[in-house]
């Protein structure tokens, strides 16, 4: 009985197998004649630049400051943890790149290119990037498909796969982690497909590969708001850091850029403390309960990872203890930290444009069908966001 | 194997195991011939399970010698033993559920052909162990799960047999077996002890006793008490030896039934199980059921008492027509049920005795929304002391308790919730005669009282003595209904044989 | 006596017995049929080689489950052997790393087996306790960075392992194949493997036959630490970097391919090579989930209906089958003539 | 049984089939009689001579306590409603954390329609898969933790499906500022600035269900269902419906703890409540419940979640980074109830 149950789904299985393959030599990979206009594509530049982000800031801000890169020491990992040169690698990983088989862009316009996004995994900021993204392609005409992993490593490097099987003419890549990105990103380059990185920094190795890597300047829009914090702490003072959940090029960023940049420009600042309670407020409210008994005064400022959840955790407990000196500080645009500047609570957080990071990927995608010259890394602009302005980026992306 | 020596197959020399705070087996002497079925009595807590433990190797730290044939051996682990040649056939099923029978069988010494498994070999094998026991038409590639559990019971005993023991040791085997089946199991013991093993056989049971065994073997408190040739021997030697004392004839009975009708069932069915079963019950009267394992004894009461469905029919109890939706129910109309699987079904062995005792009465304790526990320990310990449930403290944890005391603990918890109708399912089944007694003589009290008692037994003897009738149950139908008066115990198994009666 | 099963009830049993060959080729055959791109060779390597690592993984755990026990620290098993395979490449060489990496994963399997057969500590509790416990160590010794490859042959061993010998099959897959059809066969065809059944099938019956149920506890253990470390390391190659939390979703996705198997938790039931098709089959659907633009929303909405049913049905069957037992053919072939009557 | 069978005969000094003395140990006194305040007052002690040692401040004050009670309380008012479940001898509720998830995003989106609306549909909702619980494992016996995994997947998918990996916002979803402002203070509301609200669901959770589970007829029902389903069933004793009252319960629970989630983290998304499965079994394990069902207390599991607040407090004031806490709680959790295990044992209570 079991043995003729098998045997008859083994055939079956083989009856598929011929006739599939038979299906599969029958279709003709009909790669529609791209006729499509490059000056039709390269006149839609302009309603792409006046596209607005849900916010009502431009989605679009290309030209954000450009930032200057220090000569790469001899070792890196050689120099204390607070030399900012420390993170070389990490912080201008693509500046210096060896760029292998990158594809010559067909420079025939980006209108009805088949592009296939994906992502790192389901969250509402990855909501909001892909509806960025969408906007742009809607523009462009782009066949623009999106898919997400949920963070799960196995299920990304499938994704390549499929998406390598369907011959798309771009790949934009979210890699879900920046040591896996290597090896992620030279499947697709020896697939003969154009690869674009973007948001998540990869291993310098990465970019090897890859056309460009666009995104947000974590270390740099660090730095920055750390001189903001530093000014208002009156250079000096503990302060502690909430850090990013680890695995990633932000869990260092958010809080080593600030502790690497404040040696040099408040080095009276003292750190206390930094610890990964995750993205729950309850767990950072203990965190920072607990930091208060054990710093009491000391603790001057804190500087968060996060804007939403681990902010309302800091201020839960700020409010608990009664104290109203702490200067916070996060990475930010999400309606609770934009809230919480509104309150006067958080004293700073990063423009941090989730719809501009997706717009960005495909624009620059366009620009390459468009055959413009791609800058080896496309940063977001930089800004940071006060109480004073902060009504600008009302309503919120995500 | 020397299985052809006549002479001492096994014997033990002050064999002592000490629990802690208490001395189970105490300096015991035994020993065991080949050719002899030496059976071992003794009241539940006599040691007797603790020295065939010890024999099985289930220790490693008992004292004193064990000799197997004249060369003194350490049974320290299962695995010494079977290389001994002992195989243990235990009281309840030891077989893997969800494995073959060809695996349970051959547990341990499944044959190899190089490193695989020799199939061929297996299934020659199996067949062989079943046919012991008559059981070859049985598959060896079902699993145990899928048969019935006397049929377990049998695929057990072949088990221990296909090792081809030299010395066999049975705990009460027959305990789940039918009459035909013990029989047979009978038959296979005689053979076996025709070509020379030694077996020792343990059992509650004196009739079995004087049908099978050669020499017999008293425990008591941990210490041996005798060992006397079976034809030397009396049945009322026997149970002064265990007891200690003399003891009155247990099996004597009034009648205290009334004349006023307490159940009434009308046509009952369960499909599959039981059909059109019509009987009724009086006040104060001890109704006994009798039947081979599988006549749907267990079943119509688990009916009655709405644990399972019932497909028609119906039951009036004091001319009130009752349907129990489940067993809840039918406590709240006055009928409890005492189940014949202790350990699994009756009691929850890792709580104490108040609670196992106070289990049934939880609703009666509830006043407004509260559970007042203390409102039923007068009750509890009028229980404890009218059962005579030793050690007599509520706190202590049912499992450590002995048998005997297990099945009065669980009897209390019926009798706390003073039903109108009790069903009782073995109550004396694996139980020392300290403890029957006790228990009969609570059951009587009970009958006294005016409650109406469903005896279902096994025991002939306590069946017949304690009941005002007996009925007859075959194959799932009631055949037939005898009066105290006309039933004896011979007449009562020729009926549920099926034969004796039209 | 013995009931004789009637023709009807044993196909229905061999139906269910072999449930998920059945399942598999249905999933197959839809995704084979209607998903887009699914059914070519390159697709169905994809399947292969993204299976590879679960499959391996569930290998353990599947004896796990056989000897009645469970094991939640698997995951964090995998993450922790792939960082020690990776990480410390750079100083002892594969031939070095890839050996501790597996033994590191086999003595966590041991530590576990040990806290559940000697201290007779719960299983759910001990492996727990190990999978908190294993977490912190990962993200204290790597100080929160993941692990990569940084020398130029970094990925030679990544391409080996990828490398098409032939249709679908990679050096990952034959090796994955090649483990699972050894273990499988050890499972079912040798002593030793049959007595992980009868330990799991019931502890008593096994320690009195004389298998050394704490033996077998502890080896279980091993084996799933083992294999979650080969399964770990081998993806963590072929990725050539290891992430801090790459093995995290194994566990759930193990569970379910397991059940799905018809691996039972009660113990004593199963196989390697059912919870082997239960994974392809998994993953053969999440695949057409894809392929079919459907979101991860549509994946973990039918993962649990598949498993919520299987659950359901098996919790159902046993609780038709609780109400049956017993019952005497004859009588209801007396009901029949009744009936007819 | 069998696996009693099993522990007996493998333990030398285990019960026979004869009547003995209990043997109590030292260490099995102190834990069978304070239990895990034992371990408690063992970890306060800790801190006390720490600050005297002048190795950690502050430990020792109102404000500290406080915070260790503030921080573990949502954790508390899970942990005692999942303990039902383990109680009635169910290991876990591993459907928690997606109820936690569903009823604070159904409770946000119906904020619209007014607070108590949405109260009224977070509860509603919680007692749905409660009821879903309790008739696939009360009624039809389906396993219990791989039952309850489906369900939190397939809970995942459907919040997946509507909501779309939204997250949504109680003051733009709600109509009336009143309703926003009340949910936001499910969570905030301070008693005389300084009790906040958890703390105060949580005894009065504690003081309640502790009540029903030693109290009540359904409490002693339960402890005798979990130690023996069966014994259970034939004692006269709605099983299916003890069972399944377990797991509404613990689904009801999960409904406040989701709402008081979702309230502090002031948006209703997929992904509140995670972790909260192994973390309120790992507080309701070391608060004394054996996972065999019928023993402990909810007490015992308010001490474990008093610790767990402990334990953290101390290694943070301490200096102790996240990761090498995980890494000490998880050893600190094999220890405890490895010691628990083996008390009860000598005890000559089997455990499981």
């Amino acid at each position: 009985m079991k043995k003729g149950l098998i045997f008859l789904m083994i055939l079956a299985v083989f009856a598929v197998v011929f006739t599939g393959c038979k299906k599969e030599e029958a279709k003709v990979v009909e790669k529609e004649a791209t006729t499509s206009n490059l000056g039709a594509s390269l006149a839609l530049e302009t309603e792409v630049m006046n596209l607005k982000a849900a916010d009502g800031q431009a989605l679009i801000k290309i030209g954000g400051t450009v930032r200057k890169v220090p000569a790469r020491p001899a070792d890196p990992s050689a120099l204390p943890e607070t030399d900012p040169l420390h993170w070389w690698d990490m912080e201008f990983a693509g500046e210096i790149t060896n760029k292998t088989n990158i594809p010559e862009s067909p420079a025939d316009g980006a209108i009805g290119k088949k592009v296939i996004m994906i992502v790192h995994g389901d969250h509402p900021w990855t909501t909001a990037c892909t509806n960025g993204a969408q906007k742009v392609a809607g523009v462009y005409g782009m066949d623009l498909k999106i898919q997400s992993p949920n963070w799960d490593l196995a299920v990304q490097n499938q994704m390549i796969d499929q998406a390598i099987n369907e011959n798309p003419d771009m790949i934009l890549l979210i890699p879900l982690d920046a040591k896996t990105a290597p090896q992620q990103a030279r499947k697709i380059n020896k697939a003969g497909v154009p690869l674009i990185l973007f948001n998540t920094l990869p291993d310098a190795a990465a970019m090897d590969y890859a056309i460009t890597w666009t995104g947000p300047d974590d270390f740099g829009q660090f730095r920055k708001l750390a001189r903001l914090w530093a000014d208002e702490l009156g250079g000096k003072g503990g302060v502690a850091y909430v850090q990013h959940a680890p695995g990633g090029s932000p869990y260092f960023a958010r809080c080593f850029g600030p502790v690497s940049e404040l040696a040099q420009y408040a080095p009276g600042i003292k750190v206390l403390d930094m610890q990964a309670p995750g993205f729950e407020a309850d767990k950072t409210m203990q965190l920072v309960s607990d930091w208060l008994t054990r710093f009491g005064d000391d603790l001057k400022g804190i500087c968060a990872a996060d804007d939403s959840a681990q902010s309302l955790g800091i201020f839960e407990a700020l409010k608990k203890a009664g104290r109203e000196d702490v200067v916070v500080i996060a990475a930010g645009n999400s309606k609770v930290g934009m809230d919480l500047v509104r309150e006067g609570k958080l004293h700073a957080i990063t423009y941090q444009t989730a719809e501009g990071d997706g717009a960005l990927a495909v624009k620059t995608a366009a620009d390459w069908f468009n055959g413009k010259e791609i800058e080896p890394i496309r940063n977001l602009p930089q800004h940071m966001i006060t109480i004073d302005d902060v009504e600008d980026f009302y309503p919120p992306q995500w | 194997m020397n299985s052809n020596d006549i002479g001492i197959a096994l014997s033990m020399q002050g064999v002592s195991k000490r629990f802690p705070g208490t001395l189970a087996v105490d300096n015991v002497d035994f020993d065991v011939r080949a050719g002899e079925v030496h059976a071992l009595i003794g009241e539940n807590g006599a040691g007797k399970s603790t020295l065939m433990k010890i024999i099985a190797g289930s220790f490693n730290d008992y004292t004193g010698k064990i000799f197997i044939g004249s060369r003194e051996t350490e049974l320290h682990s299962p695995v010494h033993s079977k290389k001994n040649g002992i195989e243990m056939i235990y009281q309840e099923l030891s077989l893997a559920l969800p494995l073959s029978i060809s695996e349970n069988v051959l547990v341990g010494r499944l044959p190899k052909k190089g490193i695989f498994l020799d199939k061929e070999k297996i299934y020659k094998e199996t067949k062989r162990c079943l046919k012991m026991v008559g059981m070859e038409h049985l598959d060896p590639d079902i699993e145990i799960e899928e048969i019935s559990q006397h049929e377990s019971q049998l695929v057990e005993i072949g088990k221990a047999l296909g090792n081809n023991p030299c010395i066999l040791v049975m705990d009460e085997p027959t305990s789940a077996l039918s009459r035909e089946e013990v029989e047979r199991l009978f038959e296979i013991i005689r053979s076996l002890k025709k070509r020379g093993l030694a077996i020792i056989y343990i059992s509650h049971h004196l009739p079995e006793i004087f049908e099978i065994a050669d020499r017999v073997t008293v425990m008591r408190d941990g210490k041996k008490i005798d060992t006397r040739d079976i034809g030397s021997v009396t049945s009322e030697e026997l149970v002064q030896m265990m007891v200690g004392q003399t003891v009155k004839d247990f099996y004597h009975h009034e009648s205290h039934a009334q004349s006023e009708q307490r159940l009434r069932v009308e046509n009952l069915s369960r499909y599959g199980f039981f059909h059109n079963v019509s009987f009724e019950a009086y006040k104060g009267e001890v109704l006994g059921i009798c039947g081979l394992s599988g006549a749907g004894r267990s079943e119509l009461a688990r009916v009655l008492v709405g644990l399972d469905d019932r497909n028609g029919g119906r039951v009036f109890l004091d001319d009130k027509e009752i349907k129990p939706k489940n067993m809840a129910h039918a406590l709240k109309e006055g009928i409890a049920y005492l189940t014949e699987n202790r350990k699994t079904e009756g009691l929850a062995l890792r709580l104490n005795v108040k609670e196992n005792i106070l289990a049934g009465i939880i609703p009666e304790l509830v006043y407004r929304g509260v559970y007042h526990e203390a409102d039923g320990f007068p009750k509890m310990n009028e229980l404890i002391d009218e059962l005579s449930i030793y050690p007599p403290d509520p706190e202590r944890i049912v499992g450590n308790l002995s048998g005997g005391n297990q099945q009065k603990v669980l009897l209390a918890k019926w009798m706390a919730c003073d039903p109108k109708v009790l069903i009782l399912d073995e109550p004396t089944r694996g139980v020392d005669i300290g403890a029957k007694m006790t228990i009969h003589e609570s059951i009587e009290q009970l009958a006294k009282n005016g409650s109406t008692i469903i005896l279902i037994s096994s025991d002939l003897p306590e069946l017949v003595s304690l009941s005002n009738r007996v009925l007859i149950m075959r194959q799932g139908h009631l055949i037939h209904e005898m009066e105290h008066s006309g039933c004896s115990e011979e007449s009562v198994l020729l009926a549920a044989n099926g034969e004796g009666i039209c | 006596m013995l009931n004789k099963p009637n023709s009807k009830k044993s196909l229905l049993v061999a139906i269910d017995r072999n449930r998920i060959f059945i399942l598999f080729t249905i999933v197959f055959l839809f995704m084979a049929l209607f998903a887009p791109r699914f059914f070519n060779v390159f697709n169905l390597t994809t399947i292969m080689r993204t299976s590879a690592m679960n499959a391996t993984v569930a290998i353990g755990f599947t004896v796990i489950l056989i000897i009645g026990q469970l094991d939640l620290s698997i995951g964090t098993i995998i993450t922790f052997t792939a960082i020690i395979g990776l990480g410390l490449k750079e100083y002892i060489g594969f031939g070095g790393s890839i050996p501790v990496a597996i033994i590191a994963g086999g003595l966590i399997g041991l530590i576990n087996g040990l806290l559940v057969a000697k201290a007779k500590i719960n299983s759910f509790i001990v492996t727990l306790g190990m999978m908190t416990a294993l977490q912190g160590a990962i993200y204290t010794f790597t100080g929160g960075n993941s692990v990569s490859l940084s020398t130029p042959d970094a990925f030679a061993v990544s391409d080996w392992l990828a490398l098409m010998i032939f249709p679908l099959v990679t050096p990952r897959v034959i090796i994955t194949l090649v483990l699972i059809a050894a273990s499988a066969i050890f499972m079912k065809r040798t002593r030793i493997g049959r007595n992980f059944y009868m330990v799991g099938g019931n502890r008593q019956t096994a320690w009195l036959a004389g298998i050394d149920t704490d033996k077998y506890t502890i080896a279980a253990f091993i084996m799933s630490g083992v294999t979650a470390g080969i399964g770990g390391v081998l993806f963590a190659m072929e990725s050539a970097a290891a992430t801090l939390n790459m093995g995290n979703s194994s566990l759930m996705y193990v569970i379910s391919a397991a059940i799905i198997g018809g691996t039972a938790m009660s113990g004593g039931k199963g196989g390697i090579f059912k919870t082997f098709v239960a994974i392809l089959m998994l993953d053969v659907l999440y695949n057409g989930i894809i392929l079919f633009g459907l979101g991860n929303e549509v994946k973990i909405f039918i993962a649990g209906i598949i498993l919520a049913s299987v659950v359901l049905y098996e919790a159902y069957v046993s609780y038709k089958h609780e109400k049956v037992i017993g019952q005497r053919p004859e009588l209801m072939k007396e009901l029949e003539v009744q009936n007819q009557a | 049984m069998e696996g009693t069978e099993v522990l007996e005969k493998k333990q030398q000094n285990s019960p026979g089939d004869d009547i003995r003395t209990t043997n109590y140990n030292i260490l099995g006194k102190i834990f069978h009689g304070a239990g895990i305040y034992a371990v408690a007052a063992l970890f306060l002690v800790a801190g006390i001579i720490l600050q005297a040692l002048g190795v950690i401040n502050n430990f020792l004050t109102a404000q500290n306590m406080l915070n260790i009670v503030d921080a573990v309380s949502m954790l508390g008012i899970v942990a005692v409603g999942m303990a039902f479940v383990t109680y009635s001898g169910h290991y876990a509720d591993m459907s928690v954390p997606t109820t936690m998830a569903l009823t604070g995003i159904i409770a946000v989106q119906m904020l619209q329609y007014g607070f108590f609306p949405a109260i009224a549909a977070a509860v509603a909702a919680g007692l749905l898969i409660g009821l879903i619980n309790a008739v696939a494992i009360g009624k039809f016996k389906a396993n219990p933790i791989i039952w309850t995994l489906a369900v939190n997947y397939v809970t995942l998918g459907v919040i997946r499906l509507v909501w779309v990996n939204k997250q949504i916002y109680p003051d733009m979803i709600a109509k009336s500022q009143w309703a926003s402002d009340v949910f936001d203070n499910i969570y905030r509301f301070r008693f005389f600035n300084k009790i906040g609200l958890p703390v105060v669901y949580m005894i009065i959770l504690v003081i309640l269900l502790n009540f029903i589970m030693k109290k009540t007829k359904f409490g002693q029902q339960l402890k005798i269902t979990g130690a023996a389903r069966k014994a259970s069933e034939f004692s006269g004793v709605n099983v299916e419906r003890v069972i399944g009252l377990s797991f509404v319960i613990c689904a009801l629970t999960a409904t406040l703890g989701g709402l008081t989630v979702t309230s502090l983290s002031r948006v209703g998304a997929y992904y509140n409540g995670a972790g909260y499965d192994f973390k309120a079994v790992t507080a309701i394990v070391i608060g004394g419940m054996t996972l065999a069902g019928g023993r402990g207390s909810i007490i015992g599991v308010l001490g474990g979640v008093l610790i767990i607040g402990l334990m953290n407090n101390i290694m943070t004031l301490l200096g102790v980074g996240t990761f090498s806490q995980d890494m000490i709680r998880g050893i600190i959790f094999i220890v405890v109830v490895g010691i628990n295990a083996k008390s009860l044992r000598t005890l000559g209570r089997d455990d499981a």
